[in-house]
């Protein structure tokens, strides 16, 4: 190639495909420029900063729905009156959004896998911001920092979600966890915040070294950092070595994965590497802490299977059994993970912290599709499976953390954010403080009654969409036992969480509906908005039991298949 | 050139990053905690610098090392401000003094 | 009938029992939002609540009662069924000729195709589909799987695992695909489903009425529960809970009718949650009492452990049959199989085959993949799992504990949650999925029936509160009717079922009446002589406790309900015996248990109403209720007289009976089993059934003996029995041998994991500390002997040791930095340890 | 010559290293931590990355320290200089931290590093830094290269070969790390700042 050509390709081809695919992340820097020039020119005043920056959120969302609609019809979205303008508006073409592939030279991923993210994190995003604005956490003159960091954080998820390269996942991962140990410590006057900080942001950094080295050894290894060239190159590297510790190939190999998913379970919160969830979500304010348990770890697990598939998607034999020793140590990290999250959430009494315990156990149930993914596509040649059964199955199991991870988006806001209400009017979040709230009449009723759907809905009772999830994950996770007998352990040992869980949840609900409101407690009232706002989010968890929102989820799941599956 | 190969290189990346882990989980000031971090990245890039010389990785090792330089310095800042601000709360730079989360 | 007929009367089923399905959640609905917002438009009524939820709530469960009655007429004139009881499929088995319309409503004179050699089959044929010319037409992918001739296929039309015109099934509204995976609001209509609302609907109506009566204390802004002491001997005081109550009620309707009504197994499992989840909440509906909420609790659980089967169940089958539907009728749809159409041939069987990897069932499909097998284990295993639900719901042997307990719920909600329908709802769907069940299965659910029988009867003797009584006589009759499906005896079961369900919520709202009588006191030794308060009460009573004793005249076997379907079950089991003696016990048990069920049942009867009072307090406090409460007495005491009469109701159920069961038949897959056929089972249905009133009346003798005539002082035989009789009122110490097996092992391990950190990690970092400190004072020691000498060394080294011990404990951060480090080398040394090294 | 550089420098790294775990004084752990960093940037001279050991002294040694220095003055007030972690703590984490470091060391150092190279070289080309041609050690080693890929132009790469898809650049990372820049220190200077009102706001 010659330099023309080179430059040529680069801003004709790959740069106007690439932006107009990362229109929706531009926008959301715009939002925090604009939030910035805002307050140097003092209009802050004039125009509160939540509104640009649920402004900014919303137009980001629209464009990711437009992106995600334009692709899964191919641009023939003909029902929409508006469609069509929309799309010609964001310059939607076939030939950028309409096709999967690379961007800005493999450095990020097009295709529904991480559209889906993106969606999900856009529409999160909007849904914490308008949290915020009922909530007031940031005052007016805070505002624009905090929507900073907020927004700040989302654009690493998202980067994260598509990241194709080594060095996107670490930038992916830093760009999306500095910004929250800010959040964390958001409440800069108290003591417990800045504790929480500290914690979080020392155990973060800690973990992101020890993901680093990791990387500098997968990459110096296989001399390259594209995801795509990451399994090819192994299987040549150690070629018919066979995948042994004897081997010092593969033991620097385990050594690199070993550390990176060292920094994702950081994120992840798994044990053990989950020290610094609890504390950091007691300190941090109920609104942070519903924004990292959903985004941050949504961001993580589309990070580790994209990570994961690329390490040992060989297309040949080779790395099977990498995959399935790799696959069934991560299942036994998510067996540990439940019952440790499980079992600590009993003792607890301030519910942020007892939420905190109850997304390291979900971080475990969704960690389980992840490891019968893995153990699935080891499964062609070893267990008689045929080629079409190890995609179908490996599907089954991206379709299921992917519909876990979009209820759990929607019951684990919807907690934070009720816990969130809660505080602002009762000024405590120690679940001893919710005795009979349920007996307040109007909107602290309808919030009760969400928390409890949410409530149900994270415990897996059948009418919510909790409970799909669930049987969604433990089904696929039970197909693969066929291949190792580890993986029906492991659904006996989540169902039998399932059980452990009952109680705790049941606790706050007990002290929400059952126990008698004390005495002298002034009546509270709540404006409706706020119940309206609660109403919105807790729907979806009832309406994720029946929609044909699964069809779609089915349909990514099954196009995602034959890309990571071939 | 028959000196130096990858091997020493990586041996002072690995004693760096060893060194910055010991750091990170002994000190109890928490500015020499940060440092532990620094030492930590810097023994990375020692890695990637040495893997971008010695192996098939290229420019592509520099460069990773110099985002990492710049990443590195982001969140030293966020991690200073956040430890000034455990300082102005609980007057004091000892991590140890922050146990009141636990449980 | 033809295709547009079929389809016209299954859309006017499917309304009429939507409607009637749905109009209790609608209710539910408003009664709740009127529960917590009603009082405010209503402030004229001083404090005291109006009765509206409850005149609702019987509005639409009445509403949906002739609902369900018209569709039944609908169906059975729209089907022309016909109808056979097991005594004229049995005259016609040996006859061979017999015109088996006779004395029946629905004589249509069909040729019946005599010589094909199914004579006992086709002796219950339902042959409605000889004039459904529609079967060769719409069905063809059918017919070509049966891989029969088109006459032979139309033959067997008929029957409960074969598309067929008695039975309508069809989707409400289809939830959503998971992958192939279709879930939909199903529903399956048969005779057993419509008999099933009729019943469930009737008794629901009763209790509702009832209700009204026995809940209205709860009608008040201020309800003393005179249950819960609160410290300074007060009770406690709290707004009265009658809306909660129906709305409970109602949402225990709608769950219910949905679980009758639903045609796939999944539905099955989220409305058996459902009803789960009411039963919790009306057995904790007094929920401030200790004694209520552990109870609901108690119930809860166990019932999860069931449902654990339950859904292991659900996987197998999804996993090897990729449908959770029953069994498709729909003409139009032809060619989608249900379970039980893959599962079993036309004629029923099984097609299991020899292969290396053990014995295989090939199920049939649509014809692309004809090759879909399961194997043969696995089918068991899918029974045991579904049956474990069962189990759980139906309190069967082991998980029966929690239904006596379940007692502490409000009267009403024990006759009709816990005897009526819910606990009924695992023998239904025991009935329901019956084509799935291997003989292994049945063998399994006959002795798991038979036990459940003889325990429940046998503390059902001792008990002494009046509700227990009942509690323990609903597990016995419970197992009774597994104990029938299990040993062939599909009609039978489901009979008693129906006939229970009328005699026993009878008894339940008669002791209901009793305790509101009594002032809610429920033991039976401060009871006695009440005949003269309460004669409608007692008079009803002693119509249900004569029916669940199964007495009889004897010459001219006219009893009531009880009798005929105890018999059928007693028959069922002898006939299992002469096939198979080595389960003798499966026809002896029951046998002497029907002796000890007229025992217990008169005991109670006496100790209640005969005989002198026996606390003067409660006798001079004792009234008889308010007709709102008697009046679903005498309504619920004519159907427990009458409803078995004439053999009607029976063939009713059997319209229903799956293909295989009628003819019997030999199995011999990993335990060889005879079943009993019809002809078989009335061969001996005049001796068992001799045999089983013989029993009943000893033990209604030996029981007035005891307690009416006073003859025998029960006192004695307790006292030279007592190691018998403690062991009975401690429930076989069943709670016991829970607590020690589950309940103490899950404390100790909790308490375990809980400590973990502390004693594990920090006693680990404790040891490591001490270890160094021990070196580095050593090495300090040595060195300022020389400096200082050893007084002040002594000092400083403990100090030193505390100090560093203290440090140790309080640097959490840098501990969890430490743990990166040691978790990155754990995970190491682990994959070291498992990773394959060659 | 070469090796004697190498020893000087990884001693000099190495030991600052080291002494930045065991010294006590925090003004004197930031001193050792510039003579580790400083040394680091020595080695990547050596290792022909000049343009990397430029930034580690710019951005690194110049920025980073410094910005921890100013950390230590801020904080230091006579009792903090030093907080000694006690003997115990630090003799459980050598013990730990040469368990890590033999697990790093054995796996890193068994591996046939240039075998692998070579190996991995005879199937997707030859390290662009040996290349002769474009990016020759004249050249101004490899700035210019890093500038063009970091502006999303992999000349280094591209030049000359026949390629569908022109190599990754890094355009992206380039400009997506200065918002995350921005994002963060918007974030540090808010929990810096004192809250400029006194009207006490909405802490919970």
């Amino acid at each position: 190639m010659s330099v023309s050509e080179i430059l040529n390709g680069l801003i004709y081809g790959d740069l106007t495909r690439s932006i107009e695919v990362f229109c929706p992340e531009v926008l959301l820097c715009v939002t925090v420029i604009v939030l910035l020039l805002l307050r140097l020119f003092s209009l802050d005043h004039k125009i509160p900063p939540y509104v640009i920056a649920l402004g900014g959120s919303v137009v980001a969302f629209v464009a990711v729905l437009l992106q995600f609609v334009f692709f899964t019809t191919g641009g023939a979205e003909t029902n929409l009156g508006a469609g069509e303008t929309l799309f010609s508006l964001f310059q939607l073409t076939e030939a950028g959004v309409g096709s999967p592939g690379e961007l800005f030279t493999g450095l990020l991923m097009h295709d529904a896998f991480t559209l889906f993210f993106r969606l999900g994190l856009t529409f999160f995003l909007v849904l914490v911001v308008a949290l915020t604005v009922l909530t007031g956490i940031p005052d007016n003159e805070d505002g624009p920092d905090f929507y900073t960091l907020l927004i700040g954080s989302t654009i690493g998820m998202m980067v994260a979600t598509s990241a194709n390269h080594l060095l996107m996942l670490f930038l992916g991962v830093e760009m999306m966890s500095v910004p929250s140990y800010v959040m964390v410590g958001f409440l800069k006057g108290r003591r417990s915040s800045s504790e929480a900080a500290l914690k979080y942001v020392v155990y973060g950094a800690g973990t992101a070294g020890i993901m680093l080295y990791g990387l500098s050894l997968i990459a110096g290894l296989l001399g390259t950092a594209e995801f795509a060239e990451l399994g090819p190159r192994l299987a040549y590297l150690i070629d018919g070595d066979g995948v042994t510790l004897s081997n010092p190939n593969i033991v620097v190999t385990l050594l690199g994965v070993m550390m990176v998913l060292v920094g994702l379970a950081f994120k992840l919160s798994l044990v053990p590497f989950h020290f610094w969830c609890p504390d950091a979500f007691e300190g941090a304010p109920a609104e942070i802490g519903g924004f990292l348990s959903v985004a941050s770890k949504a961001a993580a697990f589309a990070l580790l299977v994209r990570f994961l598939l690329a390490m040992t998607a060989s297309g040949g034999g080779e790395l099977e059994s990498l995959n399935l020793y790799l696959g069934l140590a991560l299942g036994v990290m998510a067996a540990v993970t439940m019952t440790f999250g499980n079992l600590a959430a009993y003792g607890q009494t301030n519910v942020k912290r007892l939420l905190a315990y109850s997304t390291i156990a979900h971080a475990g149930y969704m960690l389980m599709a992840v490891s019968a993914m893995l153990v699935i596509t080891n499964a062609a040649e070893s267990s008689g499976w045929s080629a079409a059964q190890v995609q179908d199955g490996a599907a089954r199991c991206v379709e299921g953390l992917m519909y876990y991870l979009a209820v759990y988006l929607f019951m684990n806001l919807a907690a934070f954010a009720i816990v969130a209400l809660i505080r602002n009017e009762t000024f405590s979040e120690e679940i001893e403080d919710y005795n009979g709230l349920a007996h307040h009449s109007g909107t602290m009723t309808v919030l009760c009654v969400c928390m409890g759907v949410a409530m149900f809905s994270l415990l897996g009772m059948p009418p919510f969409g909790g409970f799909f999830a669930k049987l969604l994950i433990f089904a696929s996770v039970w197909n693969a036992g066929s291949i190792h007998w580890l993986m029906w352990a492991l659904v006996v040992i989540a169902g039998l969480n399932t059980i452990f869980s009952l109680f705790y949840y049941l606790r706050v609900l007990k002290a929400m509906f059952i126990a008698p409101r004390p005495e002298g407690v002034r009546s509270i009232n709540m404006s409706g908005l706020v119940g309206a706002y609660v109403v919105v989010i807790t729907l979806p968890i009832l309406l994720m039991g029946a929609s044909p929102l699964q069809n779609n989820l089915s349909a990514t799941a099954r196009y995602v298949a034959s890309v990571l599956f071939p | 050139m028959e000196g130096v190969g990858i091997n020493g290189y990586l041996a002072v990346g690995a004693v760096l990053f060893v060194c910055g882990v010991i750091c990170m989980a002994t000190k109890r000031n928490g500015i020499g905690v940060l440092m532990g971090v620094e030492l930590v990245l810097n023994g990375a890039n020692v890695n990637f610098v040495a893997f971008s010389k010695f192996g098939p990785l290229g420019l592509d090792g520099q460069i990773a090392s110099l985002f990492v330089i710049v990443l590195a310095a982001a969140e030293a800042a966020v991690a200073l401000a956040i430890v000034l601000n455990f300082y102005n709360n609980h007057l004091t730079i000892d991590v140890d003094r922050a146990n009141e989360l636990q449980g | 009938m033809t295709p547009e007929a079929y389809i016209q009367t299954g859309t006017t089923l499917k309304w009429l029992l939507g409607i009637a399905w749905l109009l209790p959640l609608v209710g539910f609905a408003v009664e709740i939002f009127g529960g917590y917002w009603g009082k405010r438009f209503d402030p004229a009524s001083n404090g005291k609540k109006t009765k509206l939820a409850a005149y609702m709530a019987v509005f639409c469960i009445g509403t949906g009662f002739l609902l369900s009655l018209s569709a039944f007429f609908i169906w059975k004139g729209a089907t022309d069924v016909q109808l056979v009881t097991a005594a004229h499929a049995a005259e016609h088995g040996e006859s061979h000729d017999g015109d088996h319309g006779d004395g029946h409503d629905h004589h249509d004179g069909h040729d019946h195709d005599e010589g094909h050699g199914h004579d006992a089959e086709s002796g219950h044929d339902q042959d409605e589909s000889h004039e459904h010319p529609h079967s060769n037409e719409t069905l063809p992918p059918a017919d070509d799987v049966r891989g029969q001739s088109p006459e032979e296929a139309e033959d067997h039309e008929g029957h409960g695992n074969d598309p067929y015109a008695a039975a309508f099934s069809g989707t409400f509204y289809e939830l959503a695909h998971f992958g192939d995976l279709r879930i939909s609001i199903d529903y399956y209509i048969d005779g057993l489903t419509l008999l099933m609302f009729c019943m469930v609907t009737l008794i629901a109506t009763c209790i509702h009425i009832f209700a009204i009566g026995y809940m209205s204390d709860e009608l008040t802004e201020d309800y003393e529960d005179h249950f819960v002491h609160l410290p300074g001997g007060k009770h406690f005081h709290r707004p009265g809970r009658f809306y909660r109550f129906f709305a409970f009620l109602s949402l225990f309707s709608f769950s219910m009718l949905g679980l009758v009504l639903a045609g796939n197994i999944f539905q099955v499992f989220v409305f058996w949650e459902l009803v789960g989840v009411c039963s919790y909440l009306l057995i904790g509906f007094y929920v401030e009492r200790h004694s209520a909420s552990t109870a609901a609790n108690k119930a809860f659980i166990m019932n999860r452990v069931g449902d654990f089967g339950f859904l292991i169940g659900l996987m197998i089958l999804w996993t090897y049959f990729g449908t959770f539907q029953f069994a498709n009728t729909d003409p139009q749809a032809a060619g989608d199989l249900g379970l039980f159409q893959m599962a079993r041939d036309s004629h029923g069987q099984l097609d299991v085959v020899d292969t290396e990897e053990g014995k295989i069932v090939h199920l049939r499909g649509s014809p692309e993949d004809s090759e879909r097998s399961i194997p043969y284990w696995l089918l068991i295993a899918a029974g045991i799992g579904i049956f474990g639900g069962c189990i759980g719901k139906s309190a069967q042997f082991p998980l029966q504990p929690w239904l006596p307990d379940a007692m502490e719920g409000p009267t009403p909600v024990s006759a009709l949650v816990h005897s009526a329908t819910m606990v009924a709802a695992g023998v239904y769907l025991t009935g329901r999925f019956y084509p799935m069940f291997t003989p292994e299965v049945l063998l399994t659910i006959a002795y798991i029936g038979c036990i459940t029988l003889f325990i429940g009867a046998t503390i059902a003797v001792v008990a002494t509160d009046i509700k227990r009584v009942l509690a323990y006589s609903t597990i016995s009759q419970l197992g009774y009717m597994m104990l029938a499906l299990g040993v062939g005896g599909w009609g039978a079961g489901l009979y008693h079922l129906i006939t229970h369900a009328f005699f026993k919520s009878l008894m339940f709202l008669c002791s209901g009446s009793v305790i509101h009588g009594c002032h809610h006191e429920q033991e039976m030794t401060k009871m006695g002589g009440l005949y003269k308060k309460m004669p409608i009460t007692c008079w009803t009573m002693f119509i249900g406790v004569v029916a669940i004793s199964g007495l009889a005249i004897p010459v001219l076997n006219v009893g009531l309900a009880g009798f005929y379907s105890k018999d059928a079950i007693v028959a069922s089991g002898l006939a299992f015996m002469s096939g198979n003696a080595t389960h003798f016990l499966l026809f002896f048990v029951p046998l002497v248990t029907a002796g000890i069920t007229a025992f217990y049942m008169f005991r109670l009867w006496f100790m209640t109403f005969a005989g002198p009072p026996k606390d003067q307090h409660v006798y001079d406090h004792a009234h008889e209720s308010p007709s709102v409460m008697t009046v679903p007495l005498i309504i619920l005491s004519i159907f427990a007289i009458g409803c078995a009469w004439f053999g009607v109701l029976e063939g009713w159920i059997l319209t229903s009976e799956p293909t295989h069961v009628a003819a019997g038949g030999t199995s011999a897959h990993h335990v060889a089993l005879t079943l009993p056929s019809h002809d078989a089972i009335h061969g001996v249905h005049h001796t068992a059934g001799t045999a089983a009133l013989f029993a009943a009346v000893v033990g209604a003798a030996l029981s007035a003996v005891f307690y009416w005539k006073g003859l025998v002082d029960p006192a004695v035989i307790k006292r030279s029995f007592s190691g018998v009789h403690h062991f009975l009122v401690e429930k076989w110490q069943f709670d016991n041998l829970y607590d020690v097996m589950f309940v103490r092992p899950v404390h100790v391990v909790a308490r375990w994991c809980t400590s973990f950190d502390k004693n594990v990690l920090d006693a680990f970092l404790h040891s490591l500390s001490r270890m160094t400190v021990v070196a580095s004072s050593w090495d300090r020691k040595f060195d300022e002997t020389f400096v200082d000498g050893l007084v002040n060394i002594v000092g400083t080294s403990t100090y030193r040791v505390g100090r560093s011990l203290q440090v140790v404990q309080t640097g959490k951060l840098r501990q969890y930095i430490m743990f990166i480090a040691l978790g990155v080398l754990g995970l190491f040394v682990l994959l070291f340890m498992f990773f394959p090294r060659t | 010559m070469e090796l004697l550089l190498f020893t000087v420098f990884a001693a000099a790294a190495c030991g600052g290293a080291i002494a930045v775990v065991l010294s006590q004084n925090v003004v004197r752990m930031a001193f050792y931590l510039v003579i580790s960093l400083g040394s680091t940037a020595g080695l990547f001279f050596m290792l022909n990355a000049d343009f990397v050991g430029a930034t580690q002294l710019l951005i690194y040694v110049g920025g980073t320290v410094v910005l921890l220095i100013f950390g230590v003055m801020l904080t230091a007030s006579g009792p903090f200089l030093t907080i000694k972690s006690s003997p115990g703590d630090m003799v459980q984490a050598i013990l730990v931290g040469a368990l890590f470091l033999g697990m790093v060391v054995v796996t890193v150092l068994q591996v046939d590093w240039d075998g692998n190279a070579a190996k991995l070289e005879s199937r997707y080309g030859v390290s662009s830094l040996e290349r002769p041609g474009y990016n020759q050690r004249g050249e101004g080693h490899t700035t210019r290269s890093i500038g063009a890929a970091l502006l999303g132009a992999r000349f280094d790469k591209d030049l000359g070969k026949n390629r569908e898809q022109p190599s990754t650049g890094y355009l992206l990372p380039f400009e997506i790390v200065s918002v995350h820049l921005l994002v963060v220190l918007i974030g540090a200077a808010y929990l810096a700042r004192a809250k400029r009102r006194v009207n006490v706001p909405s802490e919970f």
